[in-house]
Order: structure tokens, then sequence, then C-alpha cells
């Protein structure tokens, strides 16, 4: 039962994505149960996949074709990509079971090949340890991501899928642009590689080089000059799908950006890359919370609330230091945990009470008791209050950010998150004690998926070592390059 | 082990200042009248007054408080004037010092203030308003008066004060503490309630402010109440600033001067309203008691 | 040792059991024994706390939370789980819903476990917990306050987290004994500079001044304190601003030698104690002042809570060990009388659903319990002898002028006379006057209320005539012989205060009174209303009484600074940082993809640039 | 070892990227995109051209060292093949928008703000 097994990470969903035409015959149900079951069978293998890394403490690598890297495209399952890859199957699955009930739109068979190559493209992302093969993921997440935006065939929805689709294009052109001079002066596209021969690189070719790999994942990863398509995406795009961008896609680009970035550390203008993107990251924090601050629509208000926090898990990855990628990480599991938790409430709601606009959620605590308790749990969660779990990775970002030397962006924060703090009491104001209306029925696997979710934030916040001791392990993946160098079995080849 | 020769004390020095204080208030209104060139009542006169109200066969009370208030009110003025060291007889005054003698001063302003506000007066009512508002506007240069006092002979003890003064001559003399007298005579003033400051009472707005439902035995004790108050706030101000008295004798002729300087201010001056008293308060007395303060420090 | 474990977590614990299980009788029950809990404990631990401090260590999410009750924490923990217990002997009387006593019970543990949290990550974490579900009682009545209060006191809380992130980056560590180490050998190493310490100070300053409500800060409490259950704000004004005011202890304890060694003396005073003094100053003065011309009885007593905390600022401000007896004294007086106050209003507002003066008045034979707590807790406020108030009052007099700071002790006098006319005022409001017709049948306040009260006006009473109990204990917090003298007599260098002697002397004045009061003829007994009105009945428009506008002529007296007030700035300033956020989002994301397009061209731009230079 | 080529690429990106940021047509601004693409496809190319050399195909003649860097060749291939899909995909949403919106100016397509 040796490591290649973990490729089914990637065959299953691919796979399965092209069997979807033919069943097509089981009717609208039929396909969603399909989903749903292969989506199940993706979290098992993720989780042994989970337990093989963690237990061993070794990652596994995955050689396409047998061929050795440098050579051949390699896969490589380190701590972090093994968390990663079972959060982005838990929370597909749960996606897929919300989808169950709630997707309405036609073409479901289309919905759900889609739906399946966004979790393949994350994964890969994730996985892969070559960089035009990220190139590929990256376009596949991209791709899908833009057909699942235009999904409900609205006049928003095609606007909005338009917007990303531009900012993506440009973004994903560039990316390519630094891989082939990346490549013209290396002359290996394998991430390890890299990292060794990154020091003889031509210094501005180098930093050009990296800026302009940056420059197109921080466009996928939300940073803030280019992050404008985003609310966008996430309003228009189905409430499952949107669950899925800001738990897990968005962070399989900041993985990206993270995971470049520590490997090129060999390059000369290394730290004016990062002090910018710990600006960028400042800002879009601040800026995403000040936007979010009026908003008539509550998915937009989440959505704002989510770009901002992963503003501050770019901030924690660019500060350069190990505690700060740590609680990066450890706050990209939190945030996937709550956002999941909040776009699925915010999405039941929509659809049970006919779109989210504010005025559907006063008095929701009278109408739909368990998905308000869902929701405020996951707001003051969001919010940072202490027992709930981004309090505790809130707190490390801020003090590896003081650490860092970054005194002032850490105040900035602060200063954002007091008006995130006043946007969302506001929100738990309006759903509990302001409007009125009767008991409604709420069905039960949401209300279960919500409910256990929820938990999951309570528990991570009274006892987080456990997930800390994760996030330490998946930091120091990223963190210490050295150690990914040796991991990666190279085959001498003459440059 | 009761100390006998102390309860004697105390009872010889209180009747002694119920009966000077007596005396004080008929010093006042015979002096008020000469000045205003008429004759007068004879000195006695308070001690007649309180004698015929205490006579009166049947007097009204509006309830529990009501008749508690005066009590309290003469109460407290007793145990105030306990902690005055009166000439040579320390009574109890080595167990308090100048803040705890300050403030039992005005715990009788709370008596007459529940009293007057449980009878359901509208007179009484807006007596109570002005003689807080007094009390409030006074306390400021008040405060300032005693701290350049207690800062100048770096002690509170009101013994040990009495003592220093002995030694090196009566606060008087010292210039800052000149100023604090001259700020502590105006706020002496508005303690005893006579003429610029008699808002509270206002004998013709207000027909004696909270005492106008008083009648029969509860005025006789508001009387003599004011007599005790008039004797210790006298003696506190001659014990503070003019060296205290080694005899009874000495102590009432500085009472009696330090009572004549009020009674000419009083008889000068029309009445404050209100607001202007407080505005008055914390103009001048302030500023000049600001600078004995920084004088002193 | 997990007694503290017990002592810290049991409210918390009761609280969500409390919650869970809604239903009349049990909650009740549930709430009282998590509120007693702690209080037990602390009395049974009090001989161990006396020898040893008590340590615990915990471990949770990397970061190892230590715990101590040593003396001083014992103090305020005992403080604090007095005023919890008649919280709770009150909210049952005053509150309906499981609700109240969750968040209760939760800001119980909160203000528990800032005072005996020994390492910054704790005491952040529980300072949090505690601010937030106070926050949660304000939120359920009112939302305006409720946001205000939360917005500054999360800056308060933000700024001390900047400034336990900058500590941590100076001295590599959290718990308060290394940090107090590490920044004594700063002095001389001089790794942190004068700005910094400037900076670290000012920081700490702003979180713990929100919570004690020190003056540009205090514009939350009067919304906050009337918004909620009243019984609870005997907690939330009794216990929790005297976290800010320990927090003032936490600068002196860590940072003191540092910032006297960076910031020098003033006039023989410390120069950033001299900063705090002031600020207590002014708390007190502006306070009292804004707390005499309220008409709403609940806002009068914030404002007059907020003024009393300014007396313990100013106390610790004063620096010498005088001043932080006083202050510490002041903390216990506060804690029993301000609470007290708060649950007679909550009487009162239970039985007469009133919260204006206008609409209240006569209900002294109505109530006749409650206006006997209610006139205890007005000689405790206004500092009369034989109560606590003046005790600790007396001995903030004593600290303030032996230090030589007279400006500040004059603001002592100003604002207890003034403390004296609000007090006096709520008398004459609620009390006396003629009763309006409504009002007729209002009974006593329930019986688990009375129980509330009485537990805090026995301590009044008792630390009232013995002061030396608590002086001797706090000059074992104190570690030296600050205050002398026995039980009943308080001696300082330059004053003494016999508390015994001077009751004593008011029973025998009050004894010679009551002589001559029965010595005259016997009292008729006629009914308020039979007064100016010679006798007809006193219908409405004749009740004449001036409870609306007690103080209208000072009201004019002050006018000239009545113009300006904090609370219109704070409102001016969040709807103008709202507005700016607004104009952001419509000019940032103005939804069209070109613009969007020209972003990314821009930031190529300045790659492009940034690469050239 | 800057060849001429790589003028030509960039060149061609510049004018792919200033047709997105000008042009007011949905449709335009689609066809900015794939000119910048191809840009970027045609640069790819030239860093893998070594010169005096032949294509890459094996042949009886042409052993390894005679052929040009085979690699960036095989990375065109999938990335003119994401091109096209990313092109096909904006023209239906092109279409869609235009059906909804009835117009194809930029400027009106912005019921999404704020």
């Amino acid at each position: 039962m040796n490591g290649q097994y973990a490729s089914l990470l990637i065959a299953l969903p691919l796979l399965s994505a092209f069997f979807v035409p033919l069943i097509k015959g089981l009717g609208e149900r039929g396909i969603k149960y399909y989903l749903a079951v292969i989506t199940a069978l993706q979290t098992g293998i993720a989780a042994w996949v989970f337990q093989q890394v963690y237990s061993t403490g070794k990652p596994i690598i995955v050689m396409a074709g047998g061929w050795k890297p440098p050579v051949g495209i390699n896969l490589y399952i380190g701590h972090f990509a093994a968390l990663f890859v079972l959060i982005v199957a838990v929370v597909s699955f749960f996606t897929a079971v919300f989808s169950i009930w709630s997707m309405k739109v036609q073409p479901i068979d289309k919905y759900a090949m889609l739906f399946l190559l966004l979790m393949l493209g994350a994964t890969g992302m994730i996985a892969t340890g070559d960089i035009f093969n990220l190139f590929v993921f990256m376009e596949i997440t991209a791709i899908s991501a833009y057909a699942l935006t235009a999904y409900n065939k609205t006049g928003e929805a095609a606007e909005a899928s338009l917007k990303y689709m531009i900012l993506g294009g440009i973004g994903s052109s560039f990316f390519l642009i630094g891989v082939a001079l990346i490549y013209g002066s290396l002359g290996t596209l394998n991430m390890a590689q890299i990292a060794q021969l990154a020091g003889n690189m031509n210094p501005t070719v180098a930093q050009v080089g990296l800026a302009l790999i940056v420059f197109g994942l921080a466009v996928e990863a939300e940073l803030f000059p280019l992050n404008a398509w985003a609310p966008d995406a996430y309003q228009a795009a189905p409430h499952a799908i949107t669950v899925m961008f800001s738990a897990f896609v968005v962070k399989a680009g900041l993985y990206a950006t993270a995971r470049l970035l520590y490997l090129m550390q060999a390059v000369g203008s290394w730290h004016d890359v990062l002090k910018l993107l710990v600006a960028m990251a400042t800002l879009t924090v601040v800026v995403a919370e000040f936007a979010a601050l009026r908003q008539k629509d509550v998915k937009r208000m989440i959505a704002y609330s989510s770009i901002s926090q992963v503003g501050m898990i770019a901030f924690a990855l660019a500060l350069g230091s190990q505690a700060g990628v740590d609680a990066g990480v450890f706050h990209m599991v939190n945030h996937a945990v709550v956002k999941a938790l909040l776009f699925l409430g915010v999405g039941y709601v929509g659809i049970k009470l006919g779109g989210t606009a504010m005025e559907n959620f006063q008095g929701l605590g009278k109408r739909m008791p368990l998905t308000a308790f869902a929701l405020t749990i996951g707001s003051l969660a969001a919010v940072g209050i202490p027992l709930f779990n981004i309090f505790w990775s809130k707190v490390r970002i801020l003090i590896a950010g003081v650490e860092a030397g970054y005194t002032w962006g850490v105040a900035l924060i602060l200063g954002a998150s007091v008006v995130e703090a006043v946007y969302y009491l506001r929100f738990i104001h309006a759903m509990w004690f302001a409007g009125e209306g009767e008991r409604m029925r709420e069905g039960l696997a949401i209300s279960l998926i919500l409910l256990l979710l929820a938990a999951l934030v309570i528990v991570i916040g009274i006892y987080p070592d456990y997930i800390w001791s994760l996030a330490q392990k998946a930091g120091s993946d990223i963190f210490n390059v050295g150690q990914y160098i040796k991991n990666v079995p190279l085959m001498e080849v003459g440059a | 082990m009761i100390d006998w020769k102390l309860i004697l004390e105390v009872i010889g020095i209180l009747l002694y200042a119920t009966f000077m204080g007596f005396i004080f208030m008929g010093i006042e209104r015979k002096a008020m009248a000469r000045i205003q060139r008429r004759v007068g009542p004879p000195l006695y006169q308070p001690i007649i007054d309180t004698l015929k109200l205490l006579g009166k066969k049947e007097s009204i009370s509006h309830g529990f408080i009501y008749d508690f208030g005066p009590v309290f009110a003469l109460g407290a003025s007793i145990a105030a004037l306990l902690f005055i060291p009166i000439a040579n007889f320390q009574l109890f005054s080595s167990n308090a010092d100048l803040i705890v003698v300050a403030y039992l001063l005005e715990v009788p302003m709370l008596g007459i203030m529940l009293g007057a506000m449980s009878s359901g007066n509208p007179f009484s009512a807006v007596g109570v308003q002005r003689g807080l508002l007094t009390m409030v506007a006074m306390q400021l240069p008040y405060g300032l008066a005693l701290i350049a006092l207690i800062q100048h002979w770096g002690t509170f003890k009101l013994s040990e004060i009495v003592a220093l003064q002995g030694a090196q001559g009566w606060s008087v003399t010292v210039p800052a503490l000149l100023i604090a007298m001259i700020v502590f005579d105006i706020v002496f003033q508005a303690m005893l309630g006579l003429e610029p400051f008699d808002i509270i009472t206002a004998p013709a707005e207000i027909s004696m402010g909270p005492m106008v439902e008083y009648g029969g035995k509860h005025a006789a004790i508001l009387f003599t109440q004011h007599a005790v108050q008039i004797f210790a706030e006298t003696a506190f101000f001659a014990v503070l600033f003019l060296g205290g008295a080694s005899n009874l004798l000495e102590l009432l002729i500085k009472q009696i001067a330090v009572l004549f300087i009020a009674i000419f201010v009083a008889s000068i001056y029309p009445r404050f309203t209100i607001d202007q008293a407080a505005k008055f308060f914390w103009k001048w007395p302030t500023i000049l008691g600001i600078i004995a303060v920084l004088l002193t420090v | 040792m997990n007694e503290i474990l017990i002592i810290l977590f049991t409210p918390l614990l009761a609280g969500v059991l409390a919650w869970a299980f809604d239903f009349r009788g049990v909650r009740e029950v549930i709430g009282l024994i998590g509120a007693a809990v702690p209080l037990a404990y602390l009395v049974k631990l009090y001989p161990a706390v006396i020898e040893k401090p008590v340590d615990y260590a915990l471990t949770v999410g990397g970061f190892t939370l230590q715990f101590q009750l040593g003396t001083m924490s014992w103090y305020f923990a005992a403080v604090a789980s007095l005023v919890g217990l008649a919280m709770a002997f009150g909210l049952v009387a005053t509150s309906r819903s499981g609700y109240d006593w969750l968040f209760a019970l939760m800001s119980f543990t909160g203000v528990l476990g800032v005072f005996l949290s020994q390492d910054f990550i704790g005491f952040f974490l529980l300072w949090e917990l505690m601010t937030f579900a106070s926050f949660m009682m304000v939120l359920k009545r009112n939302r305006h306050e409720s946001l205000k209060y939360f917005v500054l006191s999360v800056i308060g809380a933000y700024a001390m987290l900047l400034a336990i992130g900058i500590l941590y980056a100076r001295t590599g560590a959290l718990d308060f004994e290394t940090i107090r180490q590490a920044l004594i050998i700063d002095v001389s190493l001089g790794t942190i500079g004068k700005g910094e310490t400037i900076l670290l100070f000012t920081l700490f300053l702003t979180a713990f001044g929100v919570k004690a409500g020190a003056v540009p800060l205090h514009v939350w409490a009067p919304g906050a304190y009337s918004e909620t259950d009243q019984s609870y704000t005997a907690f939330f004004s009794g216990a929790l601003s005297k976290a800010g005011v320990y927090g003032i202890l936490l600068i002196y304890m860590l940072m003191g030698y540092k910032l006297y060694a960076e910031l020098g003396t003033f006039h023989g005073h410390l120069t950033f104690a001299y900063v705090i003094a002031w600020i207590g100053a002014i708390t007190v003065v502006v306070a009292s002042f804004l707390a005499v011309l309220q008409e709403d009885i609940r806002k009068l007593f914030a404002y007059s809570s907020v003024g009393q905390v300014g007396y313990i600022l100013l106390a610790f401000g004063v620096g010498s060990p005088l001043g932080f007896a006083g202050g510490l004294f002041h903390v216990l007086s506060h804690a029993i009388f301000k609470g007290l106050f708060w649950l007679v209003t909550a009487a009162i507002i239970l039985q007469t659903g009133r919260t204006r003066f206008r609409d209240m008045g006569g209900l002294a034979e109505k109530m006749p319990f409650t206006f006997a707590m209610g006139l205890i807790a007005v000689l405790s406020l206004a500092g009369i002898p034989p109560m606590a108030g003046f005790a600790s009052k007396w001995l903030i007099y004593e600290a303030a002028i032996q230090a030589h700071m007279p400006l500040v002790a004059g603001a002592i006098f100003l604002g207890s006379g003034l403390a004296f006319a609000y007090v006096v005022r709520f008398l004459y409001g609620v009390w006396f006057g003629q009763r309006p017709s409504e009002l007729e049948d209002v009974k006593e306040a329930p019986l688990p209320l009375l129980l509330a009260m009485t537990i805090l006006a026995i301590p009044n009473l008792v630390f009232g005539v013995a002061p030396g109990v608590v002086t001797g204990y706090i000059n074992r917090i104190l570690m030296g012989d600050v205050v002398g003298g026995d039980y009943y007599r308080l001696v300082t260098q330059t004053g003494t205060y016999n508390a015994l002697l001077v009751s004593t002397a008011l029973v025998i004045g009050l004894a010679i009174a009551g002589l001559v009061y029965l010595y005259g003829a016997k009292a008729r007994r006629v009914p308020v209303t039979d007064t100016y009105q010679s006798g007809n009945p006193v219908t409405e428009e004749f009740n004449l009484s001036i409870r609306r506008n007690f103080y209208r002529p000072l009201a004019e007296a002050l006018e000239f600074w009545l113009r300006y007030s904090w609370d219109r700035f704070y409102e001016r300033l969040a709807k103008l940082s709202e507005d700016f956020a607004d104009a952001l989002r419509q000019a940032f994301y103005n939804g069209n993809v070109q613009s969007y397009s020209w972003y990314l061209a821009i930031v190529l731009l300045i790659l492009a640039l940034w690469g050239v230079l | 070892m800057i060849s001429v080529y790589y003028f030509g690429a960039i060149s061609l990106i510049l004018i792919g990227l200033y047709a997105v940021l000008v042009k007011k047509n949905v449709l335009k601004m689609l066809i900015g995109l794939s000119i910048m693409e191809t840009g970027v496809n045609l640069l790819l190319v030239s860093i893998g051209y070594i010169s005096g050399r032949s294509a890459p195909i094996l042949s009886e003649g042409i052993g390894p060292n005679q052929a040009v860097d085979p690699i960036p060749q095989a990375l065109v291939l999938t990335a003119i093949v994401i091109g096209v899909a990313t092109t096909a995909m904006a023209l239906s949403v092109a279409i869609i928008l235009y059906g909804k919106y009835g117009t194809l100016n930029v400027e009106e397509i912005r019921r999404l703000r704020g």
C-alpha cells in the first residue's frame, strides 16, 4: 500500500468527472447522489493519506509515469498538502450534500462535472511539485470557477464571471511569463531543483520572474488591488460554490504563493518582495473590512469579510518567520471552517427565504433558530471572540507580525478588525433582537452539517492544541525549504 | 475604666457650648439691630424662643424621617463639637483630624435636608436645592483653604496645629495662610448662612427655606442645632487660624471677634442668587485658594 | 491546585447549564450556586494565600496560561465575588431568561480570570471574554449603546494586544514575572527606547482607561450601565470597572521602574503617575458634574460610578504607598456602596417600571426596607463618617495632600461635594415629596432582591466602623505597615481617624437630641399631602415639586462648559469614518471591469518601476 | 542572449494589454486577452530556441544536440489549449451578457458594484 495510491486523489475526480455524461440517464437526483458518493470517496482517500503522512512523518512523493524528478512531474504530498487536501475533500463533501438540496438550475450533469473539476484543480494546485503543473491545475480551477460563477445564467452571474475571467486571464498570462523566465534561466520546472539553483540566477531576471509569479498568484489569492473580481464572484456564484471558493480555492492560491515565495528565498531582492506583499496584505484587510461596513446584502458582506481574513493569512505568510507561517496556516484551517459555516448558513437562508438581503435575516432567530444559532457562532468566531477558534490564530498572527517588526501593519489590522466586529454584531442584533416571524421547519441534513461545523468551531476554540500542532508541522513543511529539497529524490541530470 | 473626668468635661463643654451658641445668636441679632439703628432684642432672646417652642402643647409631624432629620442634625453637630479642641479641654480631638471634623461639620446639613425633603412642602424642596448648591459651590475654596493650612503645618491633627501655632505664631501671621484665611472667611459666611449667602433660608423669598414646615419642638431642636453649629464653627475657625486658646475666655474673645467680622459683612451685602453665588465662589475665592495652595506646597 | 480552576470556571459552567436548562426554578438555583462557589473557595483558600501564593499553570493552544492567587489577586477576586453573589440574588428577582444568566456568569468568570491570571495571553483572553459577555447583556436591550460600548472596549483590548506584541517582541516572554525582570534589566540595557516606552504606556493606559471609564473614554458608561438588567449593572459597575483599575496596578508592577527610568519625575512626582492622577482628578470632576445634572436615575448612577472609579485612579496616581492603600480600600467601598445603589435602582425600576425622576416620588412609605438600604448607600457614597465610604475617602485625602498634590486634592473636595449633591437629589427625587397617583399601589421589592441588598449593606457598616480590618489586609498586600492602628483606628504619619469613637460620638449626640425630642410635647401625625394645600387634596396639576431639573441653576452656571460633550464628538467621528468607508467602497469597487484591469496595470507598473530602481 | 523574438513577444503582450485596458466593447477586450496569450506563448517558445538548430523532431539526421530545447514547446501546447478553453468560455459568457444586458459596452455592465 505504498504512496502510489495517493495519486488516486487526482485520478478519482478526473475519471468521475468524465464519467458523469455516461450516467446522465440516472436523472437529476441520481447525479447529485453520485456527486456526494464521489466526494465521500475522495474524503476517505484524503483521510487515509493524511493519516499516512502524519503517522510516518515523511511526505508521499508520487512520480507521474514513474519518471524520477526533475525529468518527470512529481506530486509532493507533505504535511501541508495532506492536511489541506483533506479540508478540500471534506468541504466539497459538505457542499455536495448541500447542493443535493439547494441546486435547482437545470443542467445538473454540467454542474457535477464542473464541481469535480474545481475540486480536482484545487487538490492539484496544493499537491503538485512542479511549477508548470501548478499553472495547469490553476487554469483548471480558474476555468471551472468561471463556468460555475456564470452557472445561474442571470445577468449578474454572467457579469461576475466576465470580470473574473478578464482579471484571471491577465493574472495567469503574467504567471506564465514568470514561469517562462524561471525556466529560461534555470532550465528546470521542478520546485525542489528551483530552490537549489535559485541562488545562481541572474539577479534582475530572478527579481522580475519572482515578482510576476507572485503577481499572477496574487490575483488568484485576492490581494488588495487585484481582488476587485472577488466580491462579485462570491455574490453571483451559486451558494454551494461560494462555500468552496472561500474555503479552499483562495487557499490554494495562497498556498502556491507561499510555497513559491519560500522556495525562491535565495533570490537577492526576496525581502523587498516580502515587504511589498505585507503592504498589499494589510491594505487588503483594511479595504475589505471598510467595504463590508454598510453592505445591504449579507452574502456580499461575508464575502468581504472572507477577503479580509484571507488578507490576514497573506500578511502572516509574508512575514518571513517560522511563527508567521505557522500562524498563517492555523488561520487558514480556522478560516476554512468558519467561512464554510457562514456561507452554508447564508446560502440555506437565501434559498429558503428567497434572497440574501439583510431584510430576510431580520428576526431570523424566531424563524430559523438553528441556522441563526449556527450563524451567530460563525460570526462571533470570525470577530475573534475568545473560546472560538479564530481568536487563537488571530492572536498568533498579530504577535508574529509585531515580532517581525511590522507594528504599524498590526495596528492597521487591529483597527480593521474593530470595524469587522461592528458589522458582525449588527448582523447578530438583526438576527436575534429585531423583526419577528413564526417558526419554520428546517431541513435535517443541512442543520446537522451546520451544527457539526459550529461544534467544530467551539471545540477548536476550547482545545486548539491538536490543530495547532498540525499547523506547526504544516508550517514547517512550507518554511524550511532545505527539508523539502532533501525529501524530493532529485535525479542528477546534466543541466 | 470609664474616664469620669472626660465625661464630666464633655457634659460641661456641651452645656457651655449650647448656652454660648444661643448667646452668639443673640449677639448676632443685637449687633445687626444696632447697625440698623434700632434697639434689637436682649442677648438671651434665642434661649427664650427655644424654651417657648419646646413648651408648645402639640407639634405636627410628617412621618418618621421628618422627626429623624432634626434629631440627626443635632446629634451630628454635638459629635462634631466633641472632636474640636476647645481651649485646654482636648475631649476626643486626639482621635480625629482636620478632614474628619470638616466632614462632621457638614453632616448636619444632611440631617436638615432629610427632614426638609420629607415634609413634602415645595418651599422646603427649593430650600434644599439652594442649600446643596451653596454647599457644592463652597466646597472647592473650602478644600483649598484647608489644604493650604495642612501643607504649611505638615499635619492633619488639630491638637498638633494648635501646638505648632503656639510655638511659631498664629497661622494668620504667615502670608500664604493669610490668603487662606480670607478664603476661609468667605466660605465661613456661607456656612453660617449669613447675609450674602443666606440663600438657603432666604426669609423673604421662601420663608425660612427648609425649615418652613417646622414648628414646636422640631423648630426648637433645629435652633439648638444652629446654636451648637455656630459655636463649633467659630471654635474651628479660631483653632485653625487664630492659634486656638489656652483657656475658655481667650477662645470666647476670638470667637466673638470672628463672629463680628461675619456680622459686619452680613449687614452690608444684599443676597446673591444661587447661580451668582456659584459663579462667585468658583472665581475669586478659588483663585485665591489656588494661590495660597501653590505658595505653601 | 485545581481549586483555582474551580473558582475560575464554575460561573461559566453554571451559566452554560442555566442557559441550557432554561426553566423557572432550575435556572435560578444553578445560577446561585455558580455565583456562590467562587466566594466560598476564596474564603477557604484565605489561610493558604496568607502564607504563600497558590499557583496553577494550564497549557492551551501552545500557550501556557499561568494563574496565581496572591494576596492582591485574592483581594480583587473577593470583592468581585461578593458583588457577584449579590448580583446573582438580584438576578433571581429581575431576570426571566437563561440568556441573562449565561452572559452575567460568563463575565463573572472573565473578571475572576483577569484578576488571577499571571500571563498576558490568559489575561487578554479572559479580558476579551469579560468584555464580550457584558456586551451581550447590553446588546439584548439597545443596539446603539451596546455597539458604542463594544467598539470602545475592543479598541482598548486591541491596544493592549499591540502592547503585548511589542513586549513579546522585545522581551521574548509573555508571563508577568519574566517581563518584569526583563524590563528591570532593560533599564540598563536600553533596548526599549523612550519613544517606545511612551507608546507602551499610552497603549496600556487606553486599554485600562476604557474599562475604568477615565474621562475621554467614559462615553460608553452611561449608555451601557443603564441599558441592561439593573441587578447585572451592580456587577457591571461594581466589579468590571475594577478590572480597569487592576490594569493600572499592573502597569505599576510591570513597567513602574522602566517608566520611572525613562520618564523621570516632575515636581517630585513620577511623571507617569502624575498623568494617571490628573486623569483621575478630571474624571472625578467631570463625571460628578455630569451626574448632578442627569434626569434619569440610571444615568445619574452611571456617571457617579465613573466618578468614583476616578477616585481610585487618582489614588493610584498619587503613587505613594498610602495612595495605593487608599485606592485599594476605595475599590472595596466603591464595589459595595455602588453595587447597593444599583440594586436599589433595580428594586425601584422593578416595582414602579419608571426610570425618570419626574415620574417618581414619595416612595419612602411604600418601600421602607429599600429606602433604608438606599439611605445606607447614600451615607456611604457621600462619605459620612461612620460608613466605609468615608474611611477610604479619608485615606485618599491623606495620601493626596501628603504627596503635595494640592490641586488634585482640591478636585477630591469638589468631587465629594458634588457626590453629596447628586446623592441627596436621588433621595428627594425618588423617596420624598408628593407621590404621583399611579404609584399608590407600589409594594416592597421581592425577597431575593432584599437579600441581595443586605449582603452589600452589611459590609458598608462593618468596614465603616472597623476600617482597620481592611487596612490590615491591605498592609499585607503592600508588604509594609502603611496604615497603622488597630481594628477601629487608622493612623498615618500625619493624621488619625478613630472610626469607633466617631460612631459612638454620633450615637451620644443622637441620644441627647432624642432626649430633647422626647422632652417636648407629643407629635400629631399629619399626611404629607396636607401641607401647602391646607387640607384639600393635592391634585395632579397642583403636585408642585422640583423633581424635574432639580439643579437648573447649576446647569445655568455651567452652561459654557456643557456645550462641549465627548459623546457627540465620538458620534460624529464614527459617522465620519463610516461615510469614509462607504466612499472608499463606492470609489474602488465601482463595478466596471475596465477600471479593475487598470488596477492590475498599475500594480504591474509599480513592479516594473521597482524592478528598474 | 536577448534575441529579437523576445521584443516581438513582449510587444504582442503589451498590445493585448492595451486592448483590454482601453477598448469599451467586451468582445474587443476578449480579443485583446487572446492576443496577450499568444504573445506569452511566443515568448515561451522563443526562450527554448537555440539559433542554428532544427525543430525537436528526432529523425535519422537530427540527434538531441542538433535539436532545439523541446520542453517549452510542450508547455506552449498546453498553454494554447488553455487559451482556447478560456476564450470559448468567455465568448459564451459574452453571449449571455448581450442577452441579459442588451449591450456589450463595458461601462453599462455594472449591476454588481459597491
